[in-house]
This record gives C-alpha cells, structure tokens and sequence, in this order.
C-alpha cells in the first residue's frame, strides 16, 4: 500500500491545496487544523473549519504552524467521544498528538472511524509561552530553514529536540518535512493507507517509491537521543531530589488538564476523596510538626505518573502549562521510558495493541512477587 | 463568628528593629509557644529556595524559613484556608497569615460554605503587591531583592498588574491587621474582631496605641491607588470592550481552564464547563462550524471566561491568581478585576469586607434594580398598527 | 437598507412556566400573532434561569434574548423573579463592561392572563434587535 | 536504642479469599509473628490500584504489602496478574526515580492454607523494614 506523491510546490502549500480540496470536493465535511484566531491572527488555536477559503493564500488556516496549543489527540476524543461524526473529518496532527489518539481510542475514548489522519515529520514546536503576542512569526524563517536541514531549531521546546518518535505511525498521509531540503519548491506525500489513497484520490502528483526514514530522519534521531539522555541526566531523583523539584507546584494541577492521556472527568486528586477533615490535618500536625496544605504535590505526580505512565506520549504539554515552570514533560519521559520497556510497549504504536495494564500473560514478571 | 470590635481606634504596637519579617515571626513564635493559638498557617520558603508554599505548623522551629509576606503568591491563602477546614472547624485555633486578598477569599469561601472560620484568626498585612510568579521562579535572589527593594519604597511597578492596581491593600474584614505602612521600628497590631481581641489580650498586649497617623497614611496611599485603579480599569476597558477586542483579548486562549482551577472562589468540584453539558455530539460541533465556517475547538472559549465571571465575579477579589497561573500571559485577572468591580457595584457589595454582607445572589430586595426591567409601553402595538 | 430588512433576528424567549408562559398561552386562545422569529422556551421559573444559559445563546447565535417571568410578588415559589433580576442585572453588568451591547437582554414580567403583552413583548423586541442588527459574536469562528 | 524501639508499620492489603484466610487462620493457630502489618481487606489483589500504595505511603506507612491468590488461582481468574503488571510498574517508577520505597514494598502470594508462609512473609518483611528504618517520607513537610 505505501506510496509516495511528489508534488511540484512548497510543502505549506500542498498543506494547504489539499486541505482545500477535500472540503471543496465534499469528500471531508471538516478540517481539525490549527488556525488564526483574533482580528490580527494574534493567537494560534485549533479550529474546526468547514470553508475551504481558510485554506487559500491568506486564509486563517495554518495547519503547519510549529505550534501546540492543545494536544489534538484530545480535542479529536472531545470530537469522537460521543460517536464518529457521520461524515469524514480530516485532522491535521502531530506525531504525539496522533499516538495520544490512538491511545485514547485504546482506552474508548474517541474513534478514527470517519477520521482521516494527516500528519508530518515533526522538527517540534515552539513553547506556548513564545507564541504570546504573535512572538513567533519572527522565529518561522529560521524554524523552517533548520526543518530544511534536518535539525532543530533552539529554541523549540527541549521535550521536542529530545522526542525521537517524530516519524509520525498510523497517519493515513503522512506530509514529509524534516531534512527536505526543497521544502518551499516541493513536497512528497506519503500515503499508508487505502483511506488516504482514497482522499489524494485526483490529486496531481508524480509518484515516488521514496523512503520516509531518509538520512537526515536517522541522523536527526541520533541527535534526538543524545539531547534525550542528556535531558534525562538532569533529573532530580530521591524523594530529596523530587520534593525540591516539586517544592514550587501551586497545586494547580493544569499538566493533568491539559495532558491528553489524563482523561478522567474527575480526577482522584480533585474528588471529594482527596478532601480531608480537619482530623486528618491535625494528626499530621501532631506527627511532624507541619504540613503543607494543600498537600499532595509529590503524592499527586507519582499517583499520575503510575496511571498514565504507560501511555505517556511525550508531548510535553504539561511542561508547558506548568505556571512554576517545572519540568514535568522530562521527567514523565524518564518514568515512561522505563515503564514503557518494562512491558516492552510503545503508546500509539499499533491501534491493537492492548494497553500493559489492562492485559497480562500467564508467565511473566515472576520475579516481582516475592 | 467575628462580632465586629468598636471602630478599630487603637492597635498595640510591636517593636521592629531587626525588620518587619523578623518581628512578626518572633511574635508569631511567642504566640504559639504560649498557645494563644496552636497552630499556624503561613508561608514558608521550599527546600529548593525558589517559592513559598503554605504549611500548617505547630513547631515553631519551623518558623525559622516562614516569611510572613512573601515575595510570591503560589497559592493563593483562601483556598490553603479552605482545603484545611472545608470539612469544619477542627479542634485546634488556627492563626493565618496571609495577606488581605487572601484574607477577602476566605471571606467569601466561608460565605460560600466552603470554608469554616470559627477557629481561624485571619492576620493580614499591608500589602506591597506580590512578584509575577514566573518572573520570580526563574532567578529567586534577584526577585527577593528586586521585592524587598520595590516593598520598602512601596513602588508597586515590579509587582503583578492586578497588584498594580490593587486598592484594598490593608485592612478590611481580617481578625488582625498588621500595619506597617510607613513603620519605623514599630509596628501596629489591630484587631479587626473580638476573636483578634483575644489574641492581643493572651500576648498581654495592651490595645491603646492611636492608629491616626498610620491610618491617615493607609488612606492616602488608598485613594492614590483606587484613582490608579479606576484610570488602570478605564485603560483596559478601551482595549477589551467590544466583540472584536474581547476576542483579541482572549485570542491565544488555550483552553486550559487553568484560571478557573487556581481561583480561591471558583470552587465546585465539577466546573460546568467541563461537565457532560458541553460535551455534545460530533453532528453539533460540526453544525456550529458550518454556520460560522469554522470552530474554535475545543469550544466555547469566551462563553467559559464570560460564564465563569457570571458565576464568581461578585465574590471574586482581584487577586491575581488567575493571571499568574495562565499559560498564555492574558490579563484576565485584570478583566475579571474590571468585572468584578462594575457586578458588585452594581448589585452594592464589595467581596470579602464582611462576613456579614449576605452573597448578592444569595439575597434580593423586594424594591431594587428596576432598571434592568424593561417598561412596558402599552401602546407600543397599538402605534405600530396606527403607523400600519 | 433592504439588508437591513432582510436582518431576521434569531430571538430566545425565556418563558417561566407559570406566568410568562401562561402569556403565551393566552395571546394563542386569542389567536394573537406574534413574529416566528422569536422562539419561546419555557423554565420552570425565571429564578431557574442560570446566567450562562443567558450569555450561551448570545454567544452561539441568538442575536437578542428576552426573559418574562411572574410580576413582583407573584412568583410561585415566591421569590424566584427577585433572584433573576440580580441575575439579569448581573449579566447585563458583564456584558456591559465587555462592551457586548446588554440591550441585546430583556426582562419584563409577563402574567399569565397578559396575552397582549406577551405578544407585545415578543414584537417590540423583535423589533428593537432589528434596530440593533445582528450579534457580531454569532457569526465569529473563535469564540 | 531508637532502633530498637521502632516497630514498622506496614500496610498490608490481602485479598479476601486466600491471605486474609490465611492471615485468619494464622492467627486462630496461635502462630506468633510481629504485629507490624496494619490489614486492609481487599476482595482482590486486583483492586489495589497504584493509589493505594502511594496512599499508604505518603500517610507514614514504613511498609506496603500486597498478597493475594497464587497465579492460576485468582478467585476472578486474573486479578492477581493485572496486580503483578500494577506492582512491576509501580517498582518500576520507584526505580527510575530512586525512590527508597521500592524497597519497602512487597507483592507476595499466599494462599489459604499457607498460613506458616504468611507468617514467614510477615516476619521477613519485618525484618527487612526493621533493617531498613523508619521511612524518611514521614518526616517531610514539603509533600
């Protein structure tokens, strides 16, 4: 099934052509794409679109932006959740966004039925904090020109220059960026599946055998992996290590609001059970001297990190939100690096790959029992 | 309950040498060692150095890294207040420092039952204004410095927006007000209840020293600043009123919800906006995109912001923390502040001065706001079918 | 100026079951017309009637919305209408201080044998929205 | 001298169909063994979800103790194997931060008759957390 379609014009634009097509056409009835939103374009937001004009030279659509305002895993379970729309809905997505997706349909929160999945090779986007005020425009000219050359660009998240899962899986058509080096003058679309071959369907095109996993891409996952361990030898381990790092949350708990995987309505941590009587705080009081109140900040990560952990995608949303500024993306990519291999499991991998802990085999584990 | 005390027309007086800080805390150490209260909530500096978080302690060794008033609001007071005694009043008196924001969301909080103040001594203190949370996080000796500098000249241009313009700095419905506006070696300490009478009165304190000249100082910094606050709020009208400004405004809104999780007030466990309500079916979303040509999604971002303020702003006290904790750097503590002052003039209240002001949705007049009915005009029919 | 009356307003008319919708019922057995437009929805009272199912139709695509409940002193559960109006009252304060035109709310009690003006109610806003012209935010893509 | 005036506290959750029998009948044999375990009766070593574990933690537990059914013998035919994923996850992250509770933390299968091998358990988990001290999260304010 894999194939390639180069098309002779810049990556953005065939971004954009084809986007505008599949609406024109009817053949999706909307498009999950970033988009400009304020009479400016001053912020950068997912959006819904269904008028293909969004999609021409100047239109609020920008489904390239090296920006992520919410992981669009979750907005597509927020879409899904009740049923797949009756008509197909195109999104375009990350690499992370598409494994949390495809980790949320494990945990039946969304469905890909009717979705068709547009994805990139991801040289990573910039913090939320950096696209404040249309802050970013200035940095695309060289975010776009290191996309060229296989790198990344500095200033991008280090959760991004440290994922090295940046060939997106299960994109039914798969847009190729990194290390292109004709980016402006041309661009192949990698079609994986029937479904995609189904939208690209009359979309003009010479097609290629061309690999996705080109020279740059495994040049660029090597760097990606050095950054990684590097980023992972910084992490404050030991409950010393871990209460200095979480002395400063304020408890507001936005890295689980915002973390796609996360998706219980009420979480443990918000519910009536976490609540305590005053009963509680005094026996504490009179066992240590003191407490912190709210409590539980190192309590509530490891309790989130042991349920999500093996799903964790790495997107880095929750870094990004952390009003104390905590590096939180990195160190769940530690704890989920391990427990991931523990079960030799890879979040978004493979839509039928069951989920660690909600399986088990026979024989296994044996030396955890004691 | 605080049966409110006579006017507050004397405080006692506190020797200050060594600074404010130390003062308080050594004060606040003798009260706990000679169990006027028995324990405390205060702020005190976390293992790493680079913020504050609330501990309730009963250990005055501990008091030796509490700062009374730190440069830094992380968690804002009334809901460390609330978490603590949400489920009653417990058996012990606790004594709160917090500052006086914070102090007006405990307020509210108790009102909203979701707070018990019989045992709580609410203690504020002037405040200088805090630090942006994320300015301070990134390099805390600098901001410590840059905070003890701008609290001593009481320039409040380093501090937070919302702090900026802040005109309810001091007193106003706490237990005991620690003034030191203008202190030089002393400071005062002026009950606000009876409750904070009793404290005075078991630290053998004698209530009798004149609050004019400090008084005289508080007003005039206050009316310095409600003017700045009405020209800030003025300001800010111009650029958000308006569909188009107000989008701009909250443009880059990722939809976090964050404001709302870290606002003392906003305090149901299942926000509307996130419940089952607003979660629709695909066919609505994509209807609502295909009227418009597209949709915002996730959705509904300003009817979140607009409906939160529908619910809170009559009890929200500008405290900030809604900025302080937004991803995106959008004023939208200032909005909610420039909100929240226009509801409750409107409906004549002022959040957090009392515990004995009933919640304006809570309580009604019979003969009041008739502006907001429309009149009847009878012939209003009529002389379309004339004019017919 | 033909666009202009060519602007129909999309109209919600919060009814409380009682009174405001005991109007409603009395203009039909007069066989009293009033515009399509105007979509009535019936509470249970007007005191039921959350602020954000004021503002949620103003943001989603009502150009106007108008609330009738019980006159003073005739809610059936007593006080219901004197809670609306500090809610209405509320609103339009928010709405006001955004700039997002509180004319576009009304409240005005209706009683139950008030056929007339219920009806009158109903066309006199219509027309005052019409004057008003269309809700900007309806047809924003990012609200 | 501290030492030896430390009893460990342990929690223990024991699956209702075979520890806590085991356990039962432990005690009706008159068997001696430490009093350090603090008995949740769980229905399953399947229900103890990570939280629990953290719970009795960070609540000044010296110890956790998850027993349940032997494999191939879960009263619900596979709660112990999703508890053994459960705990080999739990370790795992205990691990990667190197936290000390990895070593204070036990998942051990006991069935019903084996009520000389829940003694032995408990007295060797004893023994290991009496090695190993009081647990230095009891002690921290900043959690």
């Amino acid at each position: 099934m894999p194939e390639s379609l180069v098309i002779s014009k810049g990556a953005e634009e065939t971004t954009r052509e084809l986007l505008r097509s599949l609406l024109e056409s009817g053949k999706v009835s909307a498009v999950l794409a970033l988009g400009r939103t304020g009479s400016g374009g001053e912020g950068v937001a997912y959006s819904l679109f269904t008028d293909p004009t969004a999609f021409e030279e100047g239109g609020a659509a920008c489904p390239l932006f090296p920006f992520m305002p919410a992981n669009a895993g979750g907005l597509l379970s927020r879409l899904t959740l009740q049923g797949p729309p009756s008509e197909p809905v195109a999104a375009v997505v990350k690499p992370c966004e598409l494994r949390a997706l495809i980790e949320l349909v494990k945990l039946n929160q969304c469905s890909l039925d009717n979705i068709l999945l547009i994805s990139s090779t991801c040289s990573g986007v910039y913090p939320l904090d950096a696209g404040v005020d249309g802050a970013l425009e200035e940095k695309l000219p060289g975010y776009w020109e290191a996309v060229k050359q296989g790198e990344v660009d500095e200033d991008v998240r280090p959760t991004c220059r440290a994922c090295v899962n940046f060939v997106p899986e299960n994109a039914d058509i798969t847009i190729a960026l990194l290390g292109e080096a004709d980016l402006d003058t041309q661009c192949t679309l990698h079609v994986n599946t029937e479904k995609g071959a189904a939208f690209v369907e009359g979309l003009e095109g010479a097609s290629s055998s061309g690999e996705l996993e080109s020279e740059p891409v495994q040049r660029a996952v090597g760097q990606r992996e050095a950054f990684r361990e590097e980023l992972f030898a910084g992490v404050e381990v030991g409950m010393q290590g871990l209460i200095r790092t979480f002395g400063r949350c304020i408890g507001c708990h936005a890295c689980k609001t915002v973390c796609p995987i996360c998706y219980c309505r009420l979480c443990y941590f918000d519910s009536q059970d976490a609540e305590r009587s005053p009963e509680f705080y005094e026996g504490e009081l009179q066992r240590k001297g003191g407490l912190r109140v709210p409590p539980n900040t190192v309590f509530f990560q490891l309790g989130r990190m042991a349920h999500m952990s093996v799903s964790c995608v790495g997107c880095g949303m929750c870094t990004d939100v952390c009003p104390a500024d905590i590096p939180l993306s990195t160190l769940f990519s530690k704890v989920a690096a391990s427990a991931q291999a523990l079960f030799e499991y890879q979040p978004g991998r493979e839509v039928t790959e069951e989920i660690p802990l909600r399986t088990f085999e026979q024989e296994e584990l044996v030396q955890v029992a004691t | 309950m605080s049966e409110k005390s006579a006017a507050r027309s004397s405080g006692a007086t506190l020797k200050a040498e060594g600074g404010v800080a130390a003062a308080l805390v050594g004060w606040l150490k003798e009260a706990l060692e000679k169990k006027v209260f028995d324990a405390l909530l205060i702020p005190v500096e976390v293992p790493a150095g680079d913020s504050f978080a609330y501990l309730l302690l009963q250990d005055p060794a501990i008091l030796d890294k509490a700062s009374p008033l730190p440069p830094v609001m992380p968690v804002q007071g009334g809901k460390a207040i609330s978490r603590l005694t949400m489920r009653g009043n417990g058996s012990k008196r606790v004594a709160a420092v917090v500052r006086p924001c914070e102090a007006r969301a405990a307020i509210e909080l108790s009102k909203l039952k979701q707070a018990h103040l019989d045992d709580v001594c609410l203690i504020t203190l002037d405040c200088p204004g805090v630090l942006p949370l994320s300015d301070y996080i990134g390099d805390p000796a600098a901001g410590a410095a840059r905070f003890a500098e701008a609290a001593a000249e009481g320039d409040r241009s380093p501090m937070r927006p919302t702090c900026q313009m802040c005109n309810h700095f001091s007193l106003l419905g706490s237990d005991l007000h620690v003034g030191t506006l203008g202190a030089d070696g002393t400071i005062l300490i002026v009950p606000g209840s009876s409750k904070g009478e009793r404290v005075l009165e078991g630290m053998g304190m004698p209530v009798d020293a004149a609050l004019d000249d400090w008084s005289a100082r508080v007003e005039e910094a206050e009316q310095a600043q409600t003017e700045r606050r009405r020209q800030a709020h003025a300001d800010l009208r111009e650029t958000v009123a308006g569909a188009e400004n107000l989008l701009d405004v909250f443009s880059s809104c990722i939809n976090c919800h964050n404001c709302q999780r870290v606002c003392p007030v906003c305090y149901c466990r299942q926000c509307y906006f996130e419940s089952a309500a607003l979660k629709l079916p695909p066919e609505n979303y994509l209807a609502r995109a295909g009227r418009k040509g597209a949709l915002r999604f996730s959705p509904d971002t300003l009817l979140f912001h607009i409906g939160r303020a529908s619910h809170m702003a009559l009890s929200c006290v500008s405290c900030g923390a809604c900025e302080d904790a937004c991803p995106m750097d959008i004023p939208v503590g200032q909005v909610f502040s420039l909100m929240a002052d226009r509801a409750q003039e409107a409906l004549g209240y002022v959040a957090g001065r009392s515990l004995e002001d009933a919640l304006p949705l809570v309580d009604y007049e019979m003969d009041e706001l008739h502006q907001v009915e429309q009149p009847y005009v009878e012939i209003y029919c009529k002389q379309e079918v004339q004019d017919a | 100026m033909s666009e202009e009356r060519e602007f129909e307003p999309r109209i919600i008319y919060f009814l409380c079951s009682w009174c405001g919708s005991g109007g409603s019922e009395t203009a039909a057995a007069h066989h009293l017309q009033y515009p399509e437009n105007v979509v009535p929805s019936r509470v249970n009272c007007t005191g039921a009637l959350p602020a954000v199912h004021i503002v949620r139709p103003l943001i989603e695509g009502a150009d106007g919305v108008v609330i009738s409940g019980c006159h003073p002193g005739d809610c059936h559960y007593n006080d219901g209408n004197f809670r609306a109006r500090r809610r209405v009252a509320l609103v339009k304060s928010l709405l006001d201080t955004l700039g997002l035109e509180p004319e576009r709310v009304w409240f005005r009690y209706v009683a139950h044998g008030e056929g007339q003006r219920f009806v009158d109610t109903a066309t006199e806003f219509n027309d005052h929205i019409k004057k008003l012209g269309p809700n900007p935010l309806t047809t924003r893509s990012d609200t | 001298m501290e030492n030896q005036a430390f009893t460990p506290r342990i929690v223990g959750f024991l699956c209702n169909w075979c520890t806590y029998a085991a356990a039962d009948s432990a005690g009706v044999s008159r068997f001696k063994m430490p009093p350090s375990v603090m008995v949740v009766r769980v229905m399953c070593s399947g229900r103890v979800d990570p939280l629990f574990v953290l719970t009795a933690f960070f609540s000044g537990a010296d110890g956790v103790l998850i027993s349940g059914c032997w494999p191939g013998q879960c009263h619900y035919q596979k709660g112990n194997l999703h508890a053994r994923r459960r705990t080999a996850l739990l370790k795992s992250i205990f691990d990667t931060l190197e936290l000390e509770m990895a070593d204070r933390f036990r998942l051990s299968w006991v069935s019903a008759s084996e009520a000389p091998r829940f003694v032995q358990v408990v007295k060797e988990f004893t023994d290991q957390i009496e090695q190993a001290g009081p647990s230095p999260i009891c002690d921290e304010l900043f959690l």
